[in-house]
């Protein structure tokens, strides 16, 4: 291994796991921090740890001169991005080579080139892989576009080549909508760039995320680690992902995962990556949508059911070895679920929550695993995402693995933040879930958020007795004046309980 | 004692019969006996055992009249206390309803920009100022018509949650 | 399922076992707790929870009526015993048995006939299982002690009947000695019980812990789950145990397996037990010392390895099913190893250290599981023995699991409790243990615990400098009445650090 | 600053040489320059980074002359402090040895047995008391040799850590 010592250009859950995988494989580790992070897990755990600005990540964790200054000072060879900030950020990575520091992802070039989406789709499409259907390239005539709405049947996406993030978008039934809609847009991105430059794109109703998990090292060597199940998601937002994919069968899995090897090969793809599909629930077919050329958040699911360690070997690819397995070593064992805890309140239209964390207990049990930064009397920060922690749980069945991750998500407890844990619990036990009913629009569709309400509501009722003793305990104290009644531990190691208040 | 559950509108009675020990009484609760063996307090929290079920609540807002507590690992409920003498106060006095023209922030965050002006009419909905936090975006939006009497952020500023955000009239 | 609730005669983290168990199968658990414990885990994660006398385990664990009240006034049908308190206790099995309460366990029949060590090794040597070499029952005559020696070849061990717990247990160089030996030994017991009464046995210089797994349901199915080294001990006490061990080889595994699941057919043997032996190191051979007829403590490590919930199995053949898969379906997956985290000052002799616990961080991570009953604010009693947490790690290999340990016990964190977690941490670095070889006399052999006292006096040489600063720190606030200096959180949601102090 | 790390009998001197800002400063350990950063402070407990690692210091006793400090996730070691000006105090005083008298409990527990009774004379390593803790059994030695003065303890009673057991003269 030529790597000795890794900067970690990150915080939160995935500085910590990426720690844990460096002394796992003898290399220091540097972490860096902002000021809301000083108090931090990763800071604690790390080798190292250097101040690097205030808690804005622009001027922090996306500071590329600072960062890479002070992997110089500290002599780190390697850099490990993480997920988010920087690590999709070609500029960066080339600054990484041009400074002779070992980026650990893939290099410059390929990572521009699996950013531009449409280039990517003409490649696949090169190589036999589907992509979603849709006109080749920029459309600045009506016409065509009518003839490739034609061809795919109405409804089809019009989208702008302008647009980004849902804006310019427009579904459409039929050729005399196009029509109009085509005019209008046209007219828009004519005023704004000149030509109107449109897709059509088919559309299918109702559709999966599946993406699959590819590996590939310096000599040619590409693997890939089956799928996860990402379907779960509010708003665009991931919220719970399994592996593998309960749709995908034998045949599918080994044909779509030899088809992004080669396209690995094609791109010279180094290091892990992922390649996203949609799956139309209609005909089952996949399409390819993008790349992403990084680690994701949801690696670990991927590492429960294939026992492969993904963070070292991504570093051990980053050093230059071959990865150490063949593509028939691998076999899927068992089934995982990651729940995405959020600070968020589920109640509350998702509003963020942040501040200090009293107590915490992360829960644990067979074939239970969390990645987390939350240790008792941590701070969560405004200024970061709101994850918190992953609950990741194992089970030889889909059922044994859901059973454990009910589990883990009743004993898991945090004071001072609001989580979406009262969510997760619900969609555990949500009928079409435990049927794997699931598609992207699974949350609108079985009308989740309203239903949790609800059962909030039947819960209060259930607690009622609960709740008020809890109210007449809290009003006997207070009548006094909040003297603490109930002394707990007095040095002989015991619970003595004087009970002050006559109940 | 009576507390009426606000979330589900309903109330709810619980009594002492019999005090047993020190920390283990006898309670009666909407007709039903119950044990309650309390195990601590401390203020903010009580570990008790109702019945044979161990429980762990913690009181996360107490005011005279109000209290919103949570069932540790369940959710939390808005609870008033004394509900009819509230229902007295609230139909006797005017001053309550004085506060309510205060427009609060139902989360904490930075000001990112402020979509209204002193002396503007809104109307219930309309968006008063985007705050950010945790990489979100989230509007505060009027919770009354009226007329923006004053603005109490300013932008990239932080606020807490419940902070005054604006007077509305 | 006929279970549908059970109540869990134990404490600690085996109750806390138990319950996530009960839970993953829908089935009520009911906990009992103690005047020390009403403030335990097990109590705050039951459906219900019974306080059942003083913190003595004899008025409260261990007092079978108050149980067998609990049982009956909560409507549970069956008591799962853990290990320790009543859980080999044939009495209580007989008294569940007469209550029509399913006891998870073997019969009362089969666990009297398993506690009988001279009878079981009478067994196993008719179905040609191979015991310790050892005179046919006992003998009053030296003529007969000095022909088995001759067979079995000096030095052998010469032992009492009526000795135990390592008494009257003399090892015996030659003939000459054993001649001494013997007249002294039963001149002593003949004065007390009449009769001489010795036996001969075979003694192994070096020895292995080695014990296999077994389950059997009520039809007849017997399997093995593979075996556990346990040969890391202090005094007799299992300190570190590893699964598989690295001396089984493929045939003598199912050679062994095979034949204890007879061993189990020939006493009807129903649920897990564990069937122990001792592994001469000169020669590679195992012989039989004795049937555990109850779960062992070292438990989780061949749940890792085999991928199979040895609770859910035991509560699952107790309620009448068969047991869901073959011989041949189980496979060794990877490497396991526990470490037991025991609440004793390994500096000071192992003094016991309990009482309030103040804050606590369970470690995680890949391939990291803690069984534990630690939560923060919790607290340890001096009622009940010290195993606080047991650390199990897996890994595909040794090395992978063993680093992964190493990860875990440095992250391994607790406040008010001296913990044997140092001693742990020197043994996983020491180059025997990292090379496998091991013995029952490896913790004296290799001088362990005087060797982890030097290596403490390296460690704190080498923190010399951080030691200093915290000195000073302490000084410069005590000097000014133990004001804080540093306020740690404030509304805004930022640390804000105000450091009075001049320094 | 000196102090003694009597574990391994060595002192190590401490000095500021430069307040950088309210939390940062440079100094000199042993000769050698750290830049230190405290993080927080709490009488219990220590959090800084000394060169560039995160260190969290727990206070576990603290008198005028000595304490017993733990770098969490390190062994705990017990220093004196003002190593110089304790020599003096110790060659001077004799009031310090009086205190020696008194054997004291090694461990917490429940007193099981006494083996000593009261004017016995023993030797050191003799065994006064045997304690029971966490299923263990733990004897309680002498210290040094003389005449039990009297006996602090009785059989089922429960002790501290350092709680009186015996005077030996």
């Amino acid at each position: 291994m030529k790597i000795k010592k890794i900067l970690i250009a990150n915080r939160g859950e995935i500085a910590v796991r990426i720690i844990r995988a460096c002394r796992e494989l003898g290399i220091k580790n540097v972490a860096i921090y902002s000021d809301d992070d000083s108090n931090a897990l990763h800071v604690k755990l790390a080798d190292e740890s250097y101040h690097i600005g205030p808690s804005n990540a622009k001027e922090s964790y996306l500071d590329q001169n600072k960062i890479i200054e002070v992997a110089k000072k500290s002599g780190a060879d390697a850099i490990h991005p993480g997920y988010g900030f920087l690590s999709e950020n070609a500029e960066f990575v080339e600054r990484c080579e041009r400074s002779s520091i070992i980026f650990i992802g893939p290099k410059s070039e390929t990572m521009r080139s699996s950013g531009d989406k449409m280039a990517i789709k003409q490649l696949a499409k090169s190589l036999g892989i589907p992509v979603v259907p849709a006109s080749d390239g920029i459309l600045d005539d009506v016409e065509k576009a009518a003839e490739f709405a034609r061809e795919f049947g109405y409804p089809v996406l019009l989208k702008s080549a302008f647009g980004g993030g849902g804006r310019g978008i427009r579904l459409v039934q039929n050729e005399e909508q196009l029509r109009q809609e085509f005019e209008l847009t046209t007219m828009e991105a004519k005023a704004s760039y000149g030509r109107a430059a449109m897709f059509v794109e088919k559309y299918f109703p109702r559709i999966r995320h599946i993406e699959f998990q590819l590996i590939r090292d310096m000599h040619g060597n590409g693997r890939y680690l089956f799928e996860r199940e990402c379907s779960i998601q509010r708003r665009y937002q991931k919220l719970i992902e399994l592996a593998p994919s309960p749709v995908i069968d034998e045949e599918t899995r080994h044909k779509i995962g030899s088809m992004i090897v080669k396209l690995a090969d094609a791109l010279d793809y180094i290091n892990a990556g992922t390649v996203e599909f949609i799956r139309d629930e209609n005909s089952g077919n996949l399409y390819l949508i993008e790349i992403n050329s990084r680690l994701q958040v949801e690696h670990p699911v991927t590492e429960m059911i294939s026992n492969k360690d993904l963070l070292k070997l991504q570093i051990s690819i980053a050093a230059g070895n071959e990865i150490p397995f063949k593509q028939e070593d691998l076999k899927i064992n068992g089934f995982a679920i990651e729940c995405r805890i959020n600070a968020e309140d589920p109640f509350n239209d998702f509003a963020p929550s942040y501040g200090k964390v009293n107590d915490v207990i992360i829960p644990h049990g067979p074939g239970i695993r969390v990645d987390t930064y939350l240790y008792p009397s941590c701070t969560v920060s405004s200024y970061y995402d709101s994850l918190i922690a992953k609950i990741i749980s194992w089970g030889n069945t889909f059922e044994e693995s859901r059973k454990r991750m009910i589990n883990a998500l009743n004993e898991f407890y945090i004071d001072g933040i609001i989580t979406t844990v009262p969510l997760h619990k619900f969609i555990m036990n949500e009928e079409a879930f435990v049927k794997g009913d699931i598609s992207t629009d699974y949350i609108t569709r079985y009308n989740i958020i309203k239903r949790l309400e609800d059962g909030r509501r039947d819960n209060i009722k259930m607690y009622k007795d609960v709740i008020a003793s809890a109210c007449m305990i809290n009003i006997m104290y207070e009548g006094r004046g909040k003297r603490i009644g109930v002394e707990r531990w007095k040095e002989s190691g015991r619970f003595l309980r004087s009970f002050g208040y006559g109940i | 004692m009576e507390f009426k559950l606000e979330d589900i509108g309903e109330i709810v009675n619980i009594d002492i019969i019999k005090r047993i020990s020190s920390e283990v009484a006898l309670v009666n609760i909407n007709g039903k006996e119950y044990l309650l063996r309390i195990i601590s307090y401390d203020g903010d929290k009580a570990e008790f055992i109702l019945g044979n079920s161990y429980y762990n609540v913690k009181y996360i807002e107490n005011t005279p009249t109000h209290m919103k507590i949570q069932i540790i690992g369940k959710e939390s409920v808005t609870i008033s206390k004394y509900p009819h003498l509230q229902k007295i106060i609230k139909s006797s006095s005017a001053s309550l309803v004085d506060t309510e023209k205060m427009l609060r922030s139902p989360i904490p965050g930075r000001v990112v920009s402020i979509e209204a002006k002193p002396e503007m009419s809104v109307k219930k909905g309309d968006v008063i100022a985007i705050l950010e936090s945790m990489k979100m975006r989230v509007a505060i939006k009027a919770h009354k018509d009226g007329v923006i009497k004053e603005l109490r952020i300013k932008e990239g500023g932080n606020i807490s949650r419940n902070d005054a955000v604006a007077l509305i009239e």
